[in-house]
């Protein structure tokens, strides 16, 4: 029996019990001859990866306690299996087909199985492998590299003659000069890590480290995030901790993309009269910063504020609080580099050519205004430079407040921005009204509460008079009974595909209606057998 | 082009053999033929080695100018033994038709000839007719069939070669040849694909054992990459590693009757090897065995051991079929 | 008394001894009471680093063994001196400065000092450090953080309630559950992996997993690498190990700029009438490639070759072997992201406009055939492409073939190719041969060897008549004497500030001349007092 | 413009003192008046407050302005004690002109004053001319000389305060100011830049036992943040933090003298503060300290601790002049 707790993308931790009541936190590895007793029982059963559909279909083995799957077979666990994806470390070397071969089965497959990979994980790519939707794993590849006298770290895999007993470890198997022991320890350790960091949200950013030990869990980590449309329904809407973007694969994150393609899709500005371009600040939200505020003093409200920033590429003044716009740490050198570059340009240029602002001042300098000019240029967006020597000096804000003197005042509709961003929804927002003090504001209409602002997020939470503004999506579907608490997975008869776990929910079902926050994306609510699938604020009886 | 294509076999060479406790010299001749008919082992690389299809008799022709080939070259008191391989087999009518098979007795009579071929053709009257061409009472035995039962487990070579015989159809074959008068020679193969390091070495052992009581010489080959063969398929997938030099040497010290090996490509990525360091001497060591029949050397090498004897010991225990290969 | 043994930038290894006898291997943590007892006793002296220079004069503190630098002071220590940065862990969150004011104290001292900086050191940054030219740390920062209850490792600073003790780590310290223990251990293991992977040649891709540890970190190799032109010097002409280019980052490495533009400035090609442009292979030098084997022989030395890879932007065929274009490794995903394509589009573009080709064939598909255009036409060079589908089908071949079809028939001069590139020196090489098996090759005058080749590293080893052929460049004065085995830093008067370590130079005395390799680089070489400057090969008496 | 621009002070608030064992109310004035003839002290934030360059009649009637506003808004009887300030010395005649000086004894006539000045503008005919005015004979002791001594220790003032007297230079004030009949109050900081905290903490305890005998009254000043001050450019190259309030707690337990302290900015970043969690309660106990005298409080908070009173033993013990701050 396999329930998954904390899911991140494909990865997750979870619980895999035993009939025999025996059980395990994964991830985790296991001494499988113990563990899976039966399994070096079946002889003469190899079946390579690449094996055709015939001959997979010929020669499976059925296991006692573990499902035999491949990319061929239509072999499928149900709910709560484990798998067992054999052979898999004759691709680890071998990207492409590691990620196809895996997404095909990931996709073919409940995901409420628990998958075990044999003789695949060493401390040095775990990260990959737990990133991959991997969740138990054997002894057998360290144990292999003990008998060879490899020396293995998180970093690698190391001879031991020159890097066993030299100081790089201070475990119980090198104060015992047991190479055996120290490999066993340095992947027990390894899976916890990355399990902390997994329950930390921030396994991203721990396998923007790790993938470095190879080309290979290079290219898997980036082909991973080209397959954006299978990866980024299994990432949620928010995390409650920052987005360190420390590398070049940052702007390839799915959380990045999805900001991206919202804001040209979804975003619907306040204005499109006057925009002006601003650069980001290192505090967060922008505005709390004192090089907005002067920014903000300069414009008052006679043009819409966007920001240009990496690796979101734009952020309108709008979302400076939704989540990651609110919650990210990038290194600054000045220099942007050409990957930057193109993304960026890219997504000003499509914003503009999707959102026809009739003037747009560029208060931008060094990349930053060259980005911006070019990808002006691409949307024939009519602009207009603002600024002089530093940003932030009395001569440039003065250009920028005069560049702006005829202007009409208006301020961003944090209401009708957040909105159309966070559900796909042009709502009606004329007569709500935002109370409260920064940070801890209430969308209220006349005196009746229709939103609150989660202020780690900056997502809205909708009354059931929020809900009745937002006509369509972000539905989750029940059968006929009143909720009593949280809505179990099982209890979903449908819902609206958009739905990421951590997404505000409308709950409809014959009986009763209910806000809530989903625990889980859209896939996993409608298939999983198990778990929370949303989480109840109020119910209401019809 | 007004120059005729001389028709040579495909490999022809001369090697030392071990017979009855003695060394002779001895021709091999890879006579290029009509082609399997079978033509589906998986490690097979002969399979393109074969004339474009045509009439019985050019074919007969041009395995006669073979054969003057090989006459004209390799002088015929240079050697005691001659060993025949087609790319296919030897007694098959189709692939070698009468007259050639004819010829290429009288070209060989009073040597010890071993022909290779598969079971079905061999019949006890295509023998006999063969060893009375070949026989001028010089030998006792003049003639061998030679059979590629590779493993005496059914299972195995059905999923693991698809060799398209059983150890049944061998044994039948094994007594039409000893009706017609011929020896036996059976080749065993060392780890066909799909097949764990243990799985091929304990297979190999209880093959030999079982086919002992068939066979008048047993030759063990450990399976090689071959170009263009399901075997490099699968090598280049990851999916196959060669044997361990070390499971053969395992072979031989333990095996209660003498086994001739001939470690090709031993030591080379896509042959048996080890390590890479202590391949050559072990490669030499089981060459020379073959034709000393003496154990010693074997046992020296297997017991000095290499870095690399972990590893194969841990692989021995620890690879499995659903984990394989661990190693390359 | 210090002395610094194994270099790789900034960063090395070394021997620390007191005048007490009492030594240690550096880069090393000290207990600092202990080991610099005096250090405590130097009350109200603190000099923050921002400090000016009349404040520093007046209150530099003068200890006992150690020397006070600061950046804005004059102090200098002397060869063997162990220099103290105080305070430097106030810039470690603020890489413009941290860059700055480093790059400026260490053209300011004597690099064979040793230098220690206090309460700097954590599991995470002491790789920064290390690659920084520090050599000995204390504890200070991580007894800090036990003080806090902060768990350490090289992967971050974690709240030690929710990472220790949770089987992250199984050192003495986690046995015992005692963090300070642990935190010590961390440090000093990670300063161990650290001198491991320096030793080793690849502690430049240890950083670039490591830098990701934070924002800051990434900013300062970034900077660094920026800052070639102090950098570069101290980076050996080339490494007997692998290039792993792991990274965004690996772009900029030292080696793969000076490659890039030694290849522009210096690289003499054997032809330039026709070039033909093809891809790079996995397998190493590329000519040992089967698609290589393919290429080349439906060239048939009928154009010049020319590899377009990444990170190396372009190959000529003469330096496939040199390091590092027969040493990289490289995720591949077909995908060239940005910077990749502006720095080769760059790359390729400034070649063309040197080396003036009448015709250009490209032979290339996917992104890297759309950079090769873009940079052809930036180059005003006359092209044509060559390939249909596959670069390998045998229509492509065919095509290629035949475009190349009236080519005059011209090898590649691998002698003058890697001469030039060599010793920036165009070398009469008619009357040259080169001889032997692949891989194996000398390189003869008649029947006189004048140069033999380093397969490692594909560098040239001239014999003395070879140096006779490079007129200019590589040499190390001495004064007059004759070596009795290799010459060490204090024997040197002065060389050609273009020596790298490892580079083959000509030692050119009144007494003698001999021909050996530079251990260490120009600046080193001229102002060490300690060392092995040149190692000799040959020695010739005048 | 037409209007005429109101003269107020830099601040006026009242609070609460303890004076002789009676709670009293007080209020505290800061004139803005003709700036601080020193202008350098590293922490001090009133170099800018101050009027720019005018005859010192205009200067006088702006600051008797000062006292009208504050008389007008304030009433007289609401309060006992007050506490003068200027940005720089209430003493020194280029700052505050005589007959300003006057104007404001007259409005604090029958109030505890305290007057606060640099150590070379307390001079025995100037207090005593102004103690003549204040003096109504309703108070034994009606004015005190506030002077900020910073620290005893002269190099620390000048190395880090850059105060422009010694230790000597205030005792010679002290015995002006006795002399003209005035108690003194004294004035010291804790924690200036460029002192660990350890250092930071022993030089007030060694201050305070070392002007315990020169004063009537000593009031610590906890260092913190102020705008555009040397301290605040060090604070944001993160060379300096503010005390932490276990410092000050110790130093008051400690203490064998009473030491009236009021932690401006207490909690904050920018102010003395532990780390964010314990801060509050030790703030107010300080400040409750300060009116009822009792140190139970104190010690209560103090041997409660907090997490971070671990961190702050740490920073005693290990936190060097080569390596600060270490926290921030």
């Amino acid at each position: 029996m396999f329930e998954a707790l904390k899911r991140d993308g494909l990865a997750r931790t979870g619980i895999y019990s035993k009939d025999s009541g025996e059980s395990i936190e994964t991830p985790s590895a296991i001494d499988a001859d113990s563990f899976f007793p039966d399994l070096k029982e079946h002889e003469f059963s190899n079946i390579p990866l690449f094996a055709n559909k015939k001959f997979v279909d010929k020669n499976s083995p059925e296991y006692k306690e573990l499902i035999f799957i491949h990319p061929e077979s239509e072999n499928k666990g149900v709910f709560g299996d484990c798998l067992i994806l054999s052979n898999w470390h004759t691709v680890l070397e071998n990207p492409k087909y590691y990620v196809k071969m895996l997404l095909k089965m990931k996709g073919n497959h409940p995901s409420d199985t628990a998958w075990y990979t044999p003789a695949c994980a060493l401390p040095s790519n775990v990260a990959t492998l737990i990133n991959s939707g991997f969740d138990i794993f054997d002894y057998r590849a360290v144990d292999l590299k003990s008998a060879k006298g490899i020396f293995c770290t998180s970093d690698g895999e190391f001879l031991a003659e020159e890097w066993f007993d030299k100081g790089l470890c201070r475990c119980s198997g090198c104060e015992n000069k047991n190479l055996f022991e120290h490999n066993r320890n340095a992947l027990d350790t390894e899976i916890e890590t990355v399990k902390n960091f997994l329950k930390d949200g921030h396994l991203r950013e721990l396998l923007e480290r790790r993938c470095r030990n190879s080309a290979s869990q290079v290219s898997i980590l980036r082909l991973f995030d080209m397959s954006y449309d299978f990866i980024e329904p299994r990432v949620a809407i928010a995390r409650s901790t920052r987005l360190y973007a420390n590398s070049g694969e940052s702007l390839k994150r799915p959380e990045v993309k999805r900001f991206v393609e919202r804001v040209i899709e979804r975003f619907v500005p306040s204005r499109t009269d006057t925009a002006v371009l601003i650069p980001c600040s290192a505090k967060k939200p922008y505005s709390s910063s004192q090089s907005h505020m002067k920014f903000q003093s300069a414009i008052q409200n006679r043009a819409h504020e966007i920001i240009i920033t990496s690796p979101l590429g734009i952020v309108p003044r709008e979302l400076e609080r939704m989540y990651p716009a609110g919650h990210y740490d990038v290194p600054v050198t000045g220099y942007w580099d050409g990957e930057e570059r193109a993304f960026i340009t890219d997504a000003i240029a499509r914003y503009f050519e999707k959102n026809r602002y009739e003037k747009v001042f560029v208060h931008l300098d060094g990349d930053s205004f060259e980005i911006a000019k070019a990808a002006l240029e691409r949307s024939n967006t009519d602009y207009e430079c603002t600024a002089t020597d530093k940003l932030t000096s009395s001569e440039s804000l003065k250009k920028l407040e005069s560049a702006l003197k005829y202007g009409r005042k208006k301020g961003p509709n944090l209401i009708k921005g957040t909105l159309s961003y966070q559900f796909g929804f042009d709502a009606d927002t004329s007569k709500l009204q935002l109370k409260g003090k920064f940070m801890r504001e209430k969308v209220l209409m006349g005196k009746k509460q229709v939103f609150s602002i989660d202020t780690g997020t900056g997502l809205m939470r909708p009354t059931f008079e929020g809900w009745d503004l937002i006509e369509s999506g972000y539905r989750v579907y029940i059968d006929n009974f009143i909720p009593q608490g949280d809505i179990l997975a099982p209890g979903v008869l449908n819902c609206d595909p958009d739905i990421r776990e951590g997404d505000e929910v409308f709950v409809v079902g014959e009986g009763a209606v209910a806000t809530g926050r989903a625990a889980m994306g859209a896939a996993e609510m409608c298939s999983s057998k198990r778990g929370v699938a949303v989480r109840v604020r109020k119910v209401k009886k019809l | 082009m007004i120059s005729q294509k001389i028709e040579k076999p495909l490999a022809c060479w001369k090697s030392k053999e071990t017979y009855s406790g003695e060394v002779l010299d001895c021709l091999t001749v890879i006579f290029k033929s009509g082609g399997c008919s079978w033509n589906r082992c998986t490690m097979c690389g002969y399979k393109n080695e074969r004339y474009h299809k045509m009439p019985a008799e050019e074919l007969s022709t041009r395995i006669k100018q073979q054969v003057s080939w090989v006459l004209s070259e390799f002088k015929p008191d240079s050697y005691q033994m001659v060993k025949i391989f087609t790319s296919g087999s030897f007694f098959d009518t189709d692939e070698v038709p009468p007259g050639a098979r004819d010829s290429i007795g009288e070209a060989f009579k009073g040597k010890i000839v071993i022909a290779e071929s598969r079971t079905e053709y061999v019949k006890e009257d295509i023998i006999s007719d063969f060893l009375a061409i070949v026989d001028d009472n010089s030998h006792k035995n003049p003639l061998y069939v030679a059979m590629g039962l590779e493993t005496t487990n059914d299972y195995i070579r059905e999923k693991c070669i698809d060799k398209g015989h059983t150890f049944e159809d061998f044994k039948n074959a094994v007594s039409q040849g000893r009706k017609a008068g011929a020896g036996i020679k059976t080749y065993l193969m060392m780890k066909p694909p799909f097949l764990t390091e243990s799985e091929a070495l304990l297979d190999m052992q209880k093959s030999l054992k079982e086919c002992a009581p068939y066979s008048d010489m047993i030759s063990m080959n450990l399976c090689t990459v071959q170009n263009r063969t399901d075997v490099e398929r699968l090598w280049k997938q990851r999916a196959y590693r060669p044997p361990y030099l070390w499971s053969a040497l395992k072979v031989l010290i333990e095996a209660d009757v003498h086994v001739m090996c001939d470690p090709v490509g031993g030591g080379k990525r896509r042959g048996p090897h080890n390590c890479g360091k202590c391949d050559m001497e072990i490669v030499d060591a089981i060459r020379e065995f073959s034709l000393n029949v003496d154990k010693e050397l074997l046992r020296v090498y297997f017991e000095r051991g290499c870095k690399c004897k972990n590893e194969w010991e841990f692989i021995l225990k620890e690879e499995k079929p659903f984990c394989m290969p661990l190693t390359e």
